[in-house]
This record gives C-alpha cells, sequence and structure tokens, in this order.
C-alpha cells in the first residue's frame, strides 16, 4: 500500500485587512485599547467634569429651564458613556479571555479586531426582535428596559474628582443599593414573562442570588458608611486620604468583592444565565436590542460594581497630584484618570476570576450569601463602629 | 417530538415542574433528552430518551463486506475514532486465525492510548464547560489538536482514521511517528500539573464534585456499567487487563480506581488513566520492533469461518464490545456493538433522582457519553 | 414646576394603583403596583425627602415587588377572575372612609413639615421612637421564623 | 425444575450454553448463583428461521465468561426478561425488542428505545432490506431439524456461536 502524501504545514488563511493569525501586531492592539481608554476618559471628563462645572459655574441649574437642559444633556452624555463603557468592555473582555486561553480573539474588524463589539451591535440591532407567542408582550418588552435603565441611573452617582459629578446626592450609598435592586426586577420579570420553563428557572436562581447578594452588599456599604460617618460619596472620599478604606474595613471589602462579583452574574456565580444547565436562564428568549440591552446593562455593571468599589475602598480618584491645586480643572484631570486607572485593573481582576473558575450549585450559593457573608458582613459592620468610636474618642 | 412524553403530571401536585432537557441542549453532549420532574431544583423523576443519532449501523454492516465495516465502526464513538475499530477487528482475526505481527501490535496499543488522550482531553474539556469553566475547554482542545496532528501524518485522518485492518495496521507508520509522539508525551507531561490545578485541585470544583451522584459499587456491576464509571465505583475491572489483547500483556500500569463513586472520583479516576496512558505509551514506544511487518497475512477475501465471537477492548468511556456472528460468506450475519455509554446511560434514573438540576450536569458530564455510540 | 410635577406624578400613581387593582394578569398588577410606589417616591423627592424617596425606591418599589414575584412564580395561575360587585362595594365603602378621615386631618391645623435627614432620622428611630422599632423588628422576627416553618416540608 | 435443556461448548475462552427457551431463564438464575454478576451485552439477531437471544456474562470475580443464547419462533418471540437478575439488561432488551423484534416477558418497561414510538417494523430482521422494505423473495428457513441445544451430528447452520 503505497504512503499517501501528507502536507505537514499549516492551512494558511488568505490575507484580509486587520486579519493575520500567523502574524501576531501586539503593538497594533496595544495602541488601538490605549486610544479606547483614552474616549473613554474624554467621556468621563466631558460627563462627570466638563458639563456639569460649566453649569454649576453660571448657576443655570437653579432656573427650571436650565436644570431641564443639564438633565437632558446629561442623559444624552450618561447614555452615551454607558455604550462606550460597554462597547469597550465586550471587546476587551473577548480579547483578554482570549489571551488567557492562547488564543486570538476577535481579529477582523477594526485593528485587531477592537470594533468587534459595534459589529456585533449593528447585527443585533438588523436581527429581528422576536417575542415568543406564549410571552407577556408587555412585561417581555420593559423588562430589558428597566435592566438598562437601573444600570444606566447608578452612573448618575459616581463622583469621579472633586467636584466632578452629575448629582450630589447625600444618600448616595441607599440610592445605589435601592438602584441595584432595580436591575434584579427587571431580570426576574424578564425571565417570568417569556413563557419559557428555562426562562422561570432563570428568573427563580436570578431572582433569589441578586436579592440575597443585596442583603450582604448593603451591609458592607452600610459599613463604609458608618466609618465615614456620611452616606455622601464625596465625603467617604475625602475622609479617605492617607489611608484607604480598605486597610481598616478589610472584612467589608471582601465582602463587596464576592457579593459584587455574585450581582455581576458572573462566574463562578452566573448560574442565571448558566449556559450549560439552563440555556440562558432570564434571556432565554430574547433576541436583538432586547438581548442587547441585557448585555449592555451587564458590561455597565461590570464598570459600575468595581467603581463603587474604588470608591469605598480605594480611595476614589486620590493619587500623587504634584503640586497642583485638588480643585483645578488639570488636577481634575489627574484625579479622573487616576479613578479610571483603579476601576481598569479592579475589572482586569473580575474578568481573571471570570476566566478561570468553574461556577457554584445554587444551594452553595444561597449559603455562601447568608451563612458566609451575612456574618461577616455584620462583623465587618460592627469593626467599621467600633472604629468610628475608637477615632471620634481619640 | 419523539413519541409520547413519558412523565405526566400527577393530578393535584402542583409543586412538580416537567422539564424536557434536551435533545438541544447544550450540556448533553449531543442529543440526548431527558424528561425531567423538578421540584424547584430539586429532580424527583428522570426518563432518559435516546435515539436521535440512531442510523442502525448494525442493519447495513450486515449488507457490507468485512473490510468495508470497519469503516462503520470509526463512526460510533467519533470523539476516540480509532479505539471502535478494534473490537470488531479482534473479533475476526480469532475467526480467522489470523495472527498479528509484534510491531502492529505495539502500534495499535500506542494509537490506541493516544486516542484515550485524546478523548478524555475532550471530556476533561466539556466536563469543565458544563460546569462554568470555559477556559480548560480551550486547552484541553489545543492539545488533543496535537494527537490528531500525529494521526493524521501517519493514518491520513484526524477522527475517523480507520487504520487498524484485520492482521496489523493499514499502513507503516510516518517515519517521524515515534519521534512525534516522544515530543508529544514531553510535552503532555508538563501541561498536567496545570490541569490538575485547574480542575482537581478547584475548590469550586470539589465544592460541586465531592459527594455527588454516588454510585454504589454494587449497583454500578449490575447496571452493566463501565470504564471510569465503574472504577470510580470501587471496581477495578479493566478490560485491559481481565482479557488482554495486542501488547497490552507486555505493558505494565496501574488501573486506578476509586472507592466513593461520585463525580470527583469520576474526574480523578479519567485524570490518572491519562497519566498511565503516557506511561504505556512509553513503555511501548520502547519495546515497539523498529522494523518488521506492520500487517500479518490477510487472505485477499476476508470470509471468516461460520461463528461467533465476542471481544471487548477497554475503550476510553469503558467496555466495547462486539459479537460478530459469520455465516462463511463474505458478509457478516450479525454484528452487534455493545457499546459502554449506553450501558453507563442507564444510570441516569439512578443518578438523576434526588439531585439538583444542576448536580444532573455534572453527572452527566461525569458519565461522559457519545451519542454516536450510544445511538449507532 | 413643583405643581406640576406633583398633578403629572399624582396622574401615574392613580393610574398605576388603578392598573393594579383592576388588571387580570396578576404579573400586570405586581409591576403596576411597583410603578406605583415608584412615583409615590417621586412624590417624597418633590416634598424634600430624599432620604424617605429612596427608602420608599429601595423597600416598596424594588424589594417587596420582587418577593411578590416570587410568590406569582411558585404559583401555577398567572389570571384572576375580575372582581365581582360585591368587592366593588367594599372598596367603595373603604374609599369612602378613607376620604372622610383625609378630609378631617385636612381640616385640624397642622404643623409645619420638616423632612428628616439621615442623621435625623437616624437619632428618631434610636430615642423616640425606639419601643415602637424594636417591637417591630421582634414582630418581623417572628414573622420570618413562621414563614420558614410554613414552608418547610414535611417529610413524608 | 429438573432437567435444564442446553447444550455446553467451549469456544475460544469462553464457555457457550445453547439453551431450550423454557429453560433460558432458569440456566440464568442459574449462572447468577454462580457467580456471573456483570452483564457484558445482550444481542438480539434474526437466524433466517428464527430469533435468537445471546447474553455474555461476565464474573467479575472469577474472570470467567459466559455466553447464553436461545431461539424463538418469528410468530412466538417471548423470551423471559432478565432484567431482575443484571438490571443493566435493561435497555439492552429494549434494543433487541426494538431492532430485532423479541419480545422479553417481565420487562418493567418495554418500549421502542432507538426507533420512534411509531414504528411498526423491526428493522434488524431479514425479512427487511437496508431501506426497511419486505424483501419480496424472502421466506424464512425452515426449524432445524436439531436445535442448538441438542446434541448435534454437524450443523451447518449459521450463527451456531
Amino acid at each position: 500500500m503505497s504512503r499517501m502524501p501528507l502536507s505537514t504545514e499549516r492551512r494558511v488563511y488568505p490575507r484580509r485587512v486587520g486579519y493575520d493569525p500567523t502574524r501576531p501586531r501586539p503593538g497594533l492592539e496595544r495602541t488601538a485599547y490605549a486610544l479606547f481608554f483614552t474616549a473613554l476618559w474624554v467621556m468621563v471628563v466631558l460627563a462627570y467634569g466638563v458639563v456639569p462645572s460649566v453649569f454649576r459655574h453660571y448657576g443655570w441649574m437653579k432656573t427650571p429651564l436650565g436644570f431641564a437642559a443639564f438633565a437632558a444633556i446629561e442623559a444624552v452624555l450618561a447614555f452615551l458613556l454607558a455604550s462606550l463603557v460597554a462597547l469597550i468592555l465586550i471587546v476587551v473582555l473577548r480579547k483578554y479571555l482570549g489571551k488567557v486561553q492562547e488564543r486570538v480573539g476577535p481579529m477582523h474588524y477594526g485593528p485587531a479586531g477592537a470594533f468587534q463589539t459595534v459589529f456585533d451591535a449593528l447585527k443585533l440591532l438588523a436581527k429581528e426582535d422576536f417575542a415568543p407567542k406564549r410571552a407577556d408582550w408587555l412585561i417581555f418588552r420593559l423588562a430589558p428596559a428597566i435592566v438598562f435603565v437601573s444600570a444606566f441611573l447608578l452612573m448618575v452617582a459616581i463622583p469621579v474628582a472633586p467636584g466632578w459629578l452629575i448629582a450630589d446626592l447625600d444618600v448616595g450609598l441607599l440610592y445605589i443599593v435601592a438602584v441595584s435592586t432595580l436591575g434584579a426586577y427587571g431580570v426576574v420579570l424578564g425571565g417570568l414573562s417569556q413563557g419559557n420553563k428555562w426562562g422561570l428557572l432563570g428568573a427563580f436562581r436570578a431572582g433569589a442570588q441578586l436579592v440575597s447578594y443585596e442583603v450582604p452588599l448593603a451591609i458592607a456599604l452600610l459599613s463604609v458608611g458608618v466609618f465615614a460617618g456620611s452616606l455622601r460619596f464625596t465625603e467617604i472620599v475625602e475622609q479617605q486620604y492617607g489611608l484607604w478604606n480598605v486597610v481598616p474595613l478589610f472584612l467589608s471589602f471582601v465582602v463587596y468583592l464576592v457579593a459584587s462579583i455574585a450581582e455581576l452574574k458572573s462566574t463562578p456565580f452566573d448560574l442565571p444565565e448558566a449556559e450549560s444547565e439552563i440555556i440562558a436562564g432570564y434571556n432565554t428568549e430574547y433576541s436583538g436590542m432586547s438581548f442587547a440591552f441585557f448585555f449592555l446593562a451587564e458590561f455597565v455593571e461590570l464598570f459600575l460594581l468595581p467603581g463603587f468599589m474604588v470608591l469605598l475602598f480605594f480611595g476614589g480618584w486620590h493619587g500623587p497630584l504634584f503640586g497642583l491645586d485638588p480643585q483645578s480643572f488639570a488636577a481634575g484631570l489627574l484625579q479622573s484618570l487616576y479613578f479610571l486607572v483603579k476601576v481598569a485593573v479592579w475589572i482586569w481582576i473580575f474578568l481573571w476570576i471570570r476566566a478561570t473558575l468553574p461556577r457554584f450549585r445554587d444551594d452553595q450559593l444561597m449559603d455562601l450569601a447568608w451563612k458566609g457573608l451575612l456574618p461577616l458582613s455584620l462583623a465587618g459592620l460592627m469593626v467599621a463602629a467600633l472604629l468610628r468610636i475608637f477615632l471620634e474618642v481619640v | 417530538m419523539r413519541g409520547p412524553t413519558t412523565i405526566t403530571p400527577v393530578p393535584g401536585r402542583t409543586d412538580e415542574m416537567i422539564l424536557n432537557m434536551g435533545p438541544q441542549h447544550p450540556a448533553t453532549h449531543g442529543v440526548l433528552k431527558v424528561v425531567l420532574g423538578l421540584d424547584g431544583e430539586r429532580i424527583t423523576r428522570a426518563v432518559p430518551h435516546i435515539g436521535f443519532l440512531h442510523r442502525n449501523h448494525e442493519k447495513i454492516e450486515e449488507a457490507r463486506t468485512y473490510i468495508q465495516i470497519i469503516t462503520y465502526t470509526d463512526r460510533m464513538d467519533y470523539v476516540s475514532g480509532l479505539q471502535n475499530e478494534l473490537p470488531f477487528i479482534l473479533a475476526v482475526e480469532d475467526l480467522l486465525g489470523v495472527e498479528v505481527p509484534k510491531r502492529a501490535q505495539y502500534i495499535r496499543v500506542i494509537f490506541f492510548e493516544l486516542y484515550r488522550i485524546a478523548s478524555h482531553l475532550v471530556w476533561l474539556g466539556t466536563g469543565m464547560l458544563d460546569l462554568g469553566a470555559i477556559t480548560p475547554f480551550l486547552y484541553t482542545f489545543r492539545d488533543r489538536e496535537k494527537i490528531l496532528e500525529i494521526a493524521e501524518k501517519t493514518a491520513g485522518a484526524r477522527m475517523l482514521p480507520n487504520y487498524f485492518t484485520f492482521g496489523g495496521v493499514r499502513r507503516d507508520v510516518h517515519p517521524e511517528f515515534f519521534k512525534d509522539v516522544a515530543a508529544f508525551l514531553d510535552f503532555f507531561e508538563s501541561r498536567l500539573p496545570d490541569y490538575r490545578a485547574l480542575v482537581l485541585d478547584s475548590p469550586v470544583f470539589q465544592a460541586r464534585a465531592v459527594g455527588v451522584g454516588v454510585l454504589p459499587k454494587e449497583r454500578a456491576i449490575a447496571r452493566g456499567a463501565s470504564g471510569p464509571v465503574l472504577r470510580a465505583s470501587g471496581v477495578a475491572y479493566d478490560v485491559r487487563k481481565a482479557e488482554p489483547y495486542d501488547a497490552y500483556p507486555e505493558l505494565e500500569f496501574e488501573v486506578p480506581t476509586r472507592p466513593e463513586g461520585d463525580v470527583y472520583a469520576r474526574f480523578w479516576v479519567r485524570f490518572r488513566e491519562m497519566e498511565e496512558s503516557v506511561k504505556i505509551i512509553r513503555q511501548a514506544l520502547e519495546k515497539v520492533p523498529k522494523t518488521g511487518p506492520y500487517k500479518g497475512k490477510v487472505p485477499p477475501r476476508i470470509k471468516p469461518k461460520p461463528g461467533a465471537r465476542y471481544r471487548a477492548v477497554e475503550i476510553s468511556r469503558g467496555h466495547l464490545g462486539a459479537y460478530v456472528v459469520s455465516d462463511g460468506s463474505e458478509y457478516p450475519l450479525r454484528i452487534k456493538h455493545r457499546s459502554p455509554s449506553f450501558a453507563n446511560l442507564q444510570l441516569i434514573p439512578d443518578l438523576f433522582v434526588g439531585a439538583r438540576f444542576a448536580d444532573a450536569i455534572a453527572i452527566l458530564s461525569s458519565l461522559d457519553p457519545v451519542f454516536g455510540e450510544v445511538d449507532r | 414646576m413643583s405643581v406640576l410635577g406633583f398633578a403629572v406624578l399624582a396622574g401615574l400613581v392613580l393610574a398605576g394603583a388603578l392598573v393594579a387593582v383592576l388588571s387580570e394578569n396578576i404579573v400586570h398588577a405586581a409591576v403596576a403596583l411597583a410603578f406605583t410606589f415608584f412615583f409615590v417616591a417621586g412624590l417624597y423627592v418633590l416634598l424634600g425627602s430624599p432620604l424617605l424617596a429612596v427608602i420608599q425606591f429601595a423597600v416598596n418599589a424594588a424589594a417587596i415587588p420582587i418577593l411578590t414575584l416570587f410568590i406569582i412564580m411558585t404559583t401555577q395561575s398567572r389570571r384572576v377572575r375580575p372582581a365581582a360587585g360585591v368587592f366593588y362595594l367594599v372598596a367603595g365603602v373603604l374609599a369612602v372612609v378613607f376620604l372622610a378621615g383625609l378630609w378631617a386631618y385636612l381640616g385640624a391645623p397642622q404643623e409645619a413639615f420638616q423632612p428628616l435627614g439621615p442623621e435625623g432620622l437616624g437619632v428618631r428611630l434610636l430615642t423616640v421612637t425606639l419601643l415602637p422599632f424594636e417591637v417591630a423588628s421582634v414582630l418581623l422576627l417572628l414573622a420570618m421564623v413562621g414563614a420558614v416553618v410554613l414552608a418547610r416540608r414535611r417529610e413524608a | 425444575m429438573t432437567e435444564l435443556r442446553f447444550k455446553k461448548t467451549t469456544e475460544f475462552d469462553e464457555e457457550v450454553y445453547a439453551v431450550h427457551p423454557e429453560d433460558y431463564r432458569a440456566l440464568l438464575e442459574a449462572l447468577k448463583a454462580e457467580g456471573f454478576d456483570y452483564p457484558r451485552s445482550l444481542t438480539g439477531m434474526d437466524t433466517g428461521y428464527g430469533l435468537r437471544v445471546v447474553v455474555h456474562l461476565y464474573g467479575m470475580e472469577s474472570g470467567k465468561k459466559a455466553t447464553v443464547y436461545t431461539d424463538v419462533p418469528y410468530d412466538d418471540p417471548v423470551v423471559p426478561s432478565a432484567t431482575d437478575l443484571w438490571p443493566g439488561l435493561e435497555w439492552f432488551e429494549r434494543e433487541a425488542y426494538d431492532l430485532v423484534g423479541i419480545r422479553f416477558a417481565g420487562h418493567p418497561d418495554l418500549r421502542r428505545i432507538l426507533l420512534e414510538e411509531d414504528w411498526t417494523i423491526h428493522p434488524l430482521q431479514k425479512r427487511y432490506d437496508t431501506g426497511g422494505y419486505l424483501l419480496p423473495d424472502w421466506q424464512p428457513a425452515p426449524w432445524p431439524e436439531t436445535p442448538p441445544w441438542e446434541e448435534p451430528e454437524a450443523r451447518e447452520e449459521g450463527g451456531e456461536a
């Protein structure tokens, strides 16, 4: 029997613009992501710094018309920022997973695949937004909107530098607890309304998980509030000069970290959308833009929860200022950059966890929340209260 | 879809939800449908339905000559395709009275164990994917690719190589084959600690796997379970030891067993088997005659004498048997393939009922069925 | 501006409440109820108490409807029969009683409205209203224990 | 049961029992008692004159192998089920019923397993071609004068197993 001639060479793919797996271009990738980061920074400066400062400086906020204009502009900016965050984070996630998994990730569209999400979003826009016959149409359509609005409302509460914020809420901590519960509401409604048993299971899991983890999360936030003596973000951040809260409130930080991963529904807590168990859980029947809304909200939260973590435990915008006046515009630029860099580091850690771990089981998840995190968070609250009293006495 | 649903709601019982898991479900490894009764997340009833991939090999094979049938056997367990050829070939060789040269025996063993590693890598990746970890999947598929490349160089195909034949192998190995295999083994051994860290030593994995889906020893034997499923229940039954074939009697290896019978034990046994396979291949590489025929003397027209023969081998999933009945003509009277996944899947009602839904996924991936061989 | 806002919000509150009462679909009713509470939170903002608004939002508009939805999910039927005549009668009587009480309250002299901040509320809860606060928490604990006992599966 | 009607031969390395269908169940019980605790396989086949059940057994302790088979006529293909002895044969018996048409008396759940419920034929019978259509000129062979479980002089019938 004669030997069959075999090619020992790897198949070579046709060369296309921006796509050549045989020639990795790390420089191009780095440039693309640096540009992304810059774009994000510019948007943050615009939305949190320039527009509110201008309105406050000229006193336009006092008049009803000015307030309405401010609200409208900020809504548009926050929406753009949220979309930008989601667009960037999705492609960063895919690229990062590619790196971890020793593959290239998106390569086709844009430099090193940087515009992949844009085309994904366009594809989702072009797809039929299908509602099953058995779905409760009204609720089915309302749910993604609720989820997205809750993520979007949370963006309002973030201060990125001294005086750079959209709304200075004196109950900021309570506000984020309240609004993030609203997200759980949308997820439960979405799973419940689609007339699909997988969706129902996903809604059950999502509801149970999000409501359970809301409790330790809220107590962890509360311990920060108790320690700082205020529920206002700006004051909490200001008090972290010299010593970040992560040191005295380490217990609360751990609770917040775990609970926020659970709030994000990211591995190892991705049970509500565990694709190998319950297909896609609460978004099984969603397609097109409705699905995109869930997706966008998830990635906006992937930005927001590390953002709050940085504000509460890692000194927010604190960093070396090189002698600049903290209230000046240049210092604001620098401080918002510090904030973004810290957030980026934490997003990276979240993605790292997501890429590494398998997922828990639903009852283990509940056990962890109620038997592990809740006592831990209460201990953290007591530590915070004792430290507060100690500091006041001294 | 397929016939009436075998679970009907109990009248008046409102806390049970009836759920069709599959045939299009991401974690059923193909096309299994399990009708589940769910009380919350706890499974109260489970009825498996198979046959979605049925193409009646056994009828087709009755209309094919023996040499043509080898191609069909490949298609049963497509994840470890090459291994499926062997029991049929062994049975026909017995009926023909053909001697297999030593070199061919060793080449068979090397290929057989390479495909065991490849198959276990697929199982490891998809099993962890079922448990929610995406990264091991890509690692294992990358390593498996190297095995398939080695196989492609010699056999000309990757998943369904159709390489073994009566009396030996179809053609001699590629000149670089032994060097490639040795290089792969070195590479693979350097990867094993990573897999151990990502899977067996991961606390989250242990939380999901320890004590889940416990299969007692007696039940495993009575249900006809085989392979790692049986060995994880503490039964050291391995066809390679019980009825050795090819060069296995001359090779030293352990049969890893574990007494617990849970999902973790099944993962652990498969993991150890990969290490044992490396050991076997290393010995075979040393002992294989460097020259000599790769195929014994086989008549040009294969007409086994009338009779019947059942032969079994230990493929990645367990005891794969072939029952060949010949009437002395060029066409077999009957060929029965006894596939391990088919028998192992009977355990679904035993293991699922009482487990949580998420456990069911872990249990199913620890049984590691391949539906090409279940449905045949 | 605040009058306009009040009119809009009050209209939304009333509309939501009507949908919640009259809808045949329980899920719709629950969602409408949540929206009603949400708009009530808006009224609190107009009254100058963001704290109360946020608490209303967190507890009544978000947490309680989720639990309601959980109960709906665990039940089989998603539809209810529309209310019969006798319910309208009872509702009418209750409405009249409520309006009469409101009339009597509005007729009485009132103190100036003084919204509480977070500190004020905390101090008040731990001083003036400490006893009712503690009693309420004990009651809630009892209710929780009772719910656990009721929900526990009886082993056959 | 006084005297079991079977014929024992040794082929290659296993014991082969050809047994009368009425004694099939009793022989399996005896083998189970003898220590054959692992059900390797169960095959249904069409011999041309009837249907045959072949059971392959293995003793985990002894390492011994045994094959038991029995023939039943086409018009009454009923064999007692062995699922209570080896629960692992449940699906194998269902498969033999599904593809070959042997009915197992006492099987707990004898439904079709690989084919859909609405199939009417048993495709592995020789009277059908690979497409599942009746072969026009197929005739069953006559029942052998010496069935496999009786001592023959020289049997040439295919599938003596």
